[in-house]
């Protein structure tokens, strides 16, 4: 069910573990699904994100989709890693099945909540970042066709 | 190639070369309509009639109370549904479980909306059914109990004959879905009191899309499928002559290895469930200890995700299932899980391993390490595990 | 033993080899649950996919609205009851045909019994549903017209292209049962505005108990069948893999050969036609005399009844059907014939033999001199018939 | 579905024919299927049916409960004949499908229908003979499970 791309992240994920001292630390949970991940940033004073980090409690596409999220923001500035959507992840990783679309916002909110921290903890505000929800609710539903 | 170790068989079994072997003749040779006059229709007839007595007498039932259906779905649909409709007059209530398979359940969820009361029964820590609820539950109009014999998650045997006791008592019509337990444990439609039960061929080495329910002589249901005479006129379709036929060859062949085979069953059952209770730190068993079916075996693993755990074993070769929301098209964590009070969390982390006769002790080992390679890996990975 | 030769593929085809042969693999080899993650369950959910994207292409459809069923009888009942019940609000009328299979006629009665009200529309004497008595019976709470694509005893194919477009003008929804015409003649579900046409794999040369229901993007219906979430969520129950990859394979072999196989067919129909009719006096052919399935003859003998014919055929290893009453369990004597205008006693002495792409023209030489003898016999024994 | 020898009274049925001048004919039409049977009797002096012979528009079942009755009453004197039931009829020939037992009626009252034909012609009235009915409405139905 999964591609190629997305089944090399799970079985060899990028960047798994914990930054010590991190600039910036992000967990979000996903309503919909129970799953969690933590994300953290390594940001340097020109606001450049030197290292990445994360953690998953979740299926193999939030494993797949952290991982990519972590290779993606790497070396990118704040403003870059805004740009780091859950569309492009996807992208990324050549697509995910329907049902498993509102695990790719896991990592897109997970950025943004680590983000968030480190604009909290340095007093700094970050243009067009809003403060993080501590669940995901939205995501693609499949058309009205549910039971 | 690596070896397949399958264990999953409660979500489908492989169909057994004997019962593929048997129903080969009704493609291309016996392939004649059995409701027709010429002999060529008289050999899928005579083949129909057999195996509905093999199954009969596989529940100590008549013959002419076993009607086939699509599979386990159809047959739960049917039983509810046109239970409701003849008995209408009679009420609207229905009792069944909160781990019921979704195909009663969302029968149920139907059913009210079109006018009947259902309660659900809760059930204990280890899934069985709450009989002083049962009994609590009963009124004037209800008109039916639905309790699954058992669960396919968690394999937990439900008290059937009790259930049926006291709705006979109170002159209630008594439904299981027997679609996990058929030619696995022993059942016997009158000591059990069972009124209607369902059944699916590809739970026990038959076909897919085959299945039946038993209905007893006297309950007033008719059609859910309507349109042609088949099946004395309660079930209309073309029958399915050889998945007919493979369920009756399939049933022939489970009856026959019953004692044998789950006596071994059992043994390599607990002998994983120790070994993994053991030897995996933050595990649980789901279901009951020892009143299980035969080749279930369910756990809870902390602080990790089921499917994750799932595409990892895979990997290995081994086929296992999970209640984790992240398997399923629904993302609702199982039903089953949180109806004996695991918290979300620990849900997810659940892995259903069901064996078949050819799993070996040496298969279960191999599963055993993985597992806790498998485990300790995730966890490592897990934002809830700080070790 | 003496040669079969088979007559009868109005009631059900034998399954061809090659489909037998696509579907072996699934049965013990890819036996996977599709619903499952992993890799076993993969080869069983591309097998589906593929077989859904054959028949999506046989009818001009897109993939995702072909959902899998049980038959012809299930599609039917899914397509009436579930379009009545998601369509309440606009409306209780429904329009179909009187002469239309008994899974959609069956199935209106019942939804009479559930404050639904049907129109049964007239044919004229080939059997061809009367345009003008649509369009008089359309109201503005008609939700649904069903009218079948062929009927199944005389062959006479409807104008479906027409009628869609009346339904669609109006903004009703058009179902048709296409069970005997599908891989028979082309059918484009855009082309004549069908919203939900059902099938049946063994009128085909497919396996029996699979079919599927086509239903057009865009329209409401939900379950039939409740349960899982297989299907879209539309229909419940583990996919009968090896079923529907026996329908794909089908499907595929009968869209191959279709010109070819048809053309042949329509000549032979042709040749049995004229022979019948010219050579057995007191005789006529039911149904449109072009206008009708290629491989579908139907004839009424006078002062015969059509068991006693069928019974003698098959004593020479010819296979046919009739529309007598005697040779269903129903007593009633056809309701096609009677619709076409029949008298009772004439519609009892009818004979429908349907054709498949091995009969050849001797088999018909040696099926027409036998029914002169037979009916020279029965005749001889029947008190009606006075020479 | 038939058994043999119901198989071989379709295929060998005995006395099919008419008698020319009978003693006695009687013709019956089954309301329930549409089908027709005409028996006719020879009955001598003794009252003894001396021959018997028919003629059915029917099923297979039909042509042998047909048969069989005529061989059943052949030999017999009339009240002797009264006693050829459907269920004997039915007896002799290893029994019909439960769908087909209708049609053994007809053999029976078209035996009757004869009979009375014979007392109506002879004037005299036979013990235990009902008028016979144009149509046979009875039979057996399927317990209450049909459609
Ligand atoms: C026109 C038509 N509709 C529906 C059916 C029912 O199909 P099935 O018997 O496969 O359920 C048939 C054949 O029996 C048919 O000929
Ligand atoms: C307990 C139970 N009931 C019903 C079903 C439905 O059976 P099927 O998928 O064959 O329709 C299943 C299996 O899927 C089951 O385990
Ligand atoms: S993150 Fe829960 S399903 Fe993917
Ligand atoms: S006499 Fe009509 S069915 Fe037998």
């Amino acid at each position: 069910m999964y591609s190629e791309k997305v089944m090399d992240h799970f079985q060899h994920p990028r960047n798994v573990g914990e930054i010590e001292n991190a600039s910036g630390v992000g967990t979000v949970g996903n309503a919909k699904c129970g799953d969690i991940m933590r994300m953290y940033l390594d940001i340097d004073d020109n606001g450049v994100i030197q290292d990445c980090k994360f953690k998953t409690f979740g299926c193999g596409a939030a494993v797949a989709t952290s991982s990519m999220a972590t290779e993606l923001v790497k070396g990118k500035t704040i403003q870059q890693a805004l740009e780091v959507t859950n569309k492009a992840v996807m992208e990324a990783l050549d697509g995910l099945p329907p049902v498993k679309v509102h695990c790719s916002l896991l990592a897109e909110e997970a950025i943004h909540a680590a983000l968030w921290d480190y604009a909290e903890k340095h007093g700094i505000k970050i243009e067009g970042l809003k403060k993080p929800k501590s669940d995901i609710h939205e995501g693609e539903e499949e058309e009205g066709e549910d039971y | 190639m690596k070896k397949l170790i399958y264990l999953d068989n409660a979500a489908t079994t492989k169909t057994a070369p004997e019962v593929v072997e048997a129903m080969l003749p009704y493609f291309t040779e016996h392939y004649g309509n059995p409701s027709t006059v010429y002999s060529l229709g008289g050999e899928s007839k005579k083949a129909i009639t057999e195996a509905r007595e093999t199954i009969a007498n596989a529940l100590g039932a008549q013959t002419e109370e076993i009607y086939f259906t699509a599979g386990g779905s159809e047959s739960d649909n049917w039983a509810l549904k046109a239970t409701a409709e003849a008995y209408k007059s009679k009420g609207n209530h229905i009792i069944t479980t909160k781990i019921e398979h979704h195909a009663i359940l969302h029968t149920c969820e139907w059913l009210e909306k079109h006018g009947y009361e259902i309660t659900y029964l809760p059930v204990d820590e280890n899934g069985v059914v709450k009989i002083d609820e049962l009994k609590k539950a009963i009124r004037p109009e209800t008109i039916l109990i639905s309790v699954m014999f058992a669960n396919n998650e968690i394999g937990t045997i439900q008290p059937i004959k009790e259930i049926g006791e006291i709705a006979h008592e109170h002159g209630i019509l008594f439904h299981t879905d027997a679609v996990q337990a058929f030619g696995q444990v022993p059942i016997n439609v009158d000591e059990y009191h069972i009124d209607m039960l369902s059944a699916s061929g590809h739970k026990l080495n038959g076909p897919k899309g085959i299945g039946f329910l038993y209905i007893r002589k006297g309950v007033k249901i008719r059609s859910f499928i309507h349109g042609g005479a088949q099946e004395r006129k309660r079930r209309a379709g073309t029958e399915n002559v050889p998945g007919i036929v493979g369920l009756g060859k399939a049933t022939e062949r489970a009856m026959a290895t019953m004692k044998e085979r789950t006596d071994k069953e059992i043994e390599l059952r607990d002998y994983l469930i120790d070994r993994v209770l053991k030897e995996i730190p933050y595990t649980r068993l789901n279901g009951h200890r020892t009143t299980r079916l035969p080749n279930n075996a369910n756990f809870s693993f902390q602080f990790i995700e089921g499917e994750s755990l799932l595409i990892m074993l895979d990997m290995e070769g081994i086929c296992g299932s999970s209640g984790s929301a992240c398997t399923s098209g629904s993302l609702d964590p199982s039903h089953v899980l949180m109806a004996i009070g695991l918290p979300h969390e620990i849900a997810h982390g659940s892995l259903r391993l069901t064996l078949n006769e050819e799993i070996t002790k040496e298969d279960l080992d191999f599963v055993v390490e993985n597992l806790k390679r498998i485990i300790d890996r995730l966890r490592s990975m897990s934002p809830l595990y700080e070790d």
